[in-house]
């Protein structure tokens, strides 16, 4: 059976890519930001993750103003890179996971969850930079990906309930799948930022921080915080953070964060990166 | 602008992207999105006005656009991760178009930046006698 | 406020507007079919909703496989009838009503449905033969129009339980409106049918009358019947019934029905149209 | 073909547009959805071969579309509603179309519709032993 091993959380900040397709990633100045991944590095070497459902938002590059998905789940054989006005970023295109990622939808759909199925899309930075932060410059990416974008450009973005109910509702889909795979879920986005208007630049240090800290056990109280919390707190575009949210639902009640990195600032964003693994996996299949 | 008796309608300098703000920018926006492809950018840049004049928005967001007037383009409905698509075909970063709408140069914006952002501290509420309030009442 | 004052359900078979729109709907034998709506076109000349949120499904006009939303509603200024491939209908432009869509659509958010928001699409006959119908051959509709698309072309379509649920929270939002406005909610497609393979033709008149005799009072049951059993019992298209599921659900628990009509065939399809209204709006919420 | 060992595979003459015939049939469907538009649908009549080289379609799908196949379309991935873009384009009507995937000649299905349509009696289960199970026992 299909199992969710681990998941991480990480900022998906375009620069980042930048950086990377530059070849200017080993620079010193920035060094601060990338070794903060060479763990993460390591660790998924070991891992070996067969398939990744990442969870990304799209920054008006798949979708426009004429069609607003609260839920895309992408069941496509592949996803090119997309152009986001610069160019394509030069790595590898992503491979899907049809067959897993049909069976998630039709799940969820029955559990009641309104996904939008997306067959054909180009993904942008949110999903192709935590690639490259994770798994480096390579000529293949090494596992399958199931885009899952979360509406968070258009007010109101899904209630952190929402997403972590959808987490929980992947886990369970995912472990009724009769493949043998290894798969990990990623929430992407934040930490804190606002990328508009006079009070543009906000960083909230200490909020994100204590958010990483909640997100390990005490995850169902940052469920009930709202949208313009996150957006009072933690800037606009800070309320991408529900979508680790979907993450944390995916994952066991009890698991072991193994790594941690947060730095500010990467151009106008707070950014946080963790890794948590469930803990004894078959036991503990708690809080719901 | 649209943002009045919200529940956000006191975080100060902030415009959230909601339905009503949507309505006035679907054109702006629009336009932005067709700088995605280089051949609109080369259309674009060749003859700004007539480009413009293609798309049915109003005079105020056509000549917000011609200035680059970032501040102006939010206020008219502009969304962020549209209108980057224009200063991107500037060859503007995201942070230089960004700070054009604070009260900071450049620079010293991305000054504040190196040290840590900017504060929270008094930028919660645009009443200032509100900031003690504890903003986790707010409901969902 | 505004207020939900009543609701209908009825096929949305293409032939419908073919007849129409070829002036041929007084012709004689058609009256079979024409006359159940002569009740109806008095009723709605009474009632004058200012808004009409409408429930189809798009037959891969507007959406294709590219993107399969299972709930999509519109927030435009307005929609075009689509082209189908034999030209567009010449009916009026379809006004929307954003202002409430909007509302509607942070509401239903905010209780947890996960709706694509569509702000530029055309609308195809699943939209536009109801209206037909209903008004007949006018020089413009009568009243706004939210459209409301669920997916039931590609399988799973949403269940039956979360169809009603959906039907329900839209009443709670359309109850905080703070305009003045008599909505009504229509569901529309099916009844039974089956467009494909060596079963097509099938027609269940047993179990499309049992449907329409349990939906006013007995529709919790009705929803709790899954799409299989819709398949098995009235044909690949009988599951577009889910969709009166929703109109259901918008109603209060009590409501009278005051006009029914079925005839078998319109071309493939069995034809249901019902009239439905809250009895006593005010006092009686039950059904929750 | 691709509805086996599902809940649905045990009805009679009935493929589902599943997930499975979503991935086989995409590029056929979106084929037909081309021919919303006049000048593809006349680029199609002018010379079908060369139209549909056009789409990453299989031999298979693309010999069924000039053969105007539907039970084979259906095989291969086609979704009615997608299909009868192709039909209509030829001025068939639906149920002329649709008839054409069943034992019956066109003028006697029109007989069976106006006669009350297909009985659903016998039509439930592939296997008959198990037509007299309730089918209300199948879950969502
Ligand atoms: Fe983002
Ligand atoms: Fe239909």
């Amino acid at each position: 059976m299909a199992k969710i091993i681990a998941g991480l959380g990480t900022s998906h900040i375009p620069l980042l890519g930048h950086i990377i397709d530059k070849g200017e990633s080993r620079a010193e100045n920035w060094a601060p930001i990338f070794d903060g991944f060479q763990f993460t590095k390591r660790w998924i070497k070991e891992q070996k993750p067969d398939v990744v459902i990442l969870v990304y938002n799209d920054h008006a590059t798949a979708f426009d103003m004429k069609i607003i998905p609260t839920f895309a789940i992408g069941c496509g054989e592949e996803y090119r890179p997309a152009d986001e006005g610069y160019g394509a970023r030069p790595v590898p295109t992503v491979k899907g996971a049809p067959k897993l990622a049909w069976h998630i939808t039709e799940s969820l759909i029955k559990q009641g969850f309104d996904m939008t199925i997306v067959n054909e899309m180009d993904v942008d930075h949110g999903l192709t930079v935590p690639l490259s932060m994770v798994f480096g410059e390579v000529e293949e990416w090494p596992c399958q990906v199931i885009p899952l974008a979360v509406n968070t450009v258009v007010y109101p973005a899904p209630t952190g309930e929402r997403c972590l109910a959808l987490g929980k509702a992947i886990r369970a889909a995912v472990e009724q799948f009769p493949e043998d795979l290894n798969v990990q879920v990623w929430g992407t986005g934040g930490m804190s930022h606002q990328l508009l208007g006079e009070r543009a630049g906000l960083i909230n240090r200490e909020w994100d921080l204590a958010f990483m800290d909640d997100l390990q056990s005490h995850y169902e109280a940052l469920a009930k915080i709202s949208q313009v919390e996150y957006i009072r707190e933690s800037g606009t575009e800070g309320s991408e953070m529900v979508m680790w949210l979907i993450m944390r639902g995916a994952l066991n009640h009890e698991v072991r964060e193994i790594h941690r990195h947060y730095y500010v600032p990467v151009s106008n964003t707070a950014l946080g990166h963790l890794i948590y693994e469930n803990t004894d996996a078959a036991a503990c299949e708690g809080g719901e | 602008m649209n943002n009045n008796n919200k529940p956000y309608s006191n975080i100060p300098g902030t415009t959230v992207f909601d339905g009503d703000m949507v309505r006035v920018g679907f054109h702006l926006n629009q336009f932005c999105m067709s700088l995605m492809q280089a051949s609109n950018r080369d259309a674009f840049k060749q003859d700004e006005r007539a480009y413009l004049d293609q798309w049915p928005m109003t005079q105020a967001q056509k000549n917000a656009v011609l200035a680059r007037d970032f501040t102006q383009l939010i206020a008219l409905g502009g969304n962020i991760y549209y209108l980057v698509k224009l200063s991107s075909s500037d060859g503007l970063s995201v942070a230089a178009a960004v700070s054009t709408m604070t009260d900071l140069s450049p620079e010293d914006y991305m000054e504040m930046m190196r040290n840590g952002g900017r504060s929270p501290a008094g930028n919660r509420f645009t009443d200032h006698r509100e900031s003690d309030k504890k903003s986790s009442k707010e409901q969902q």
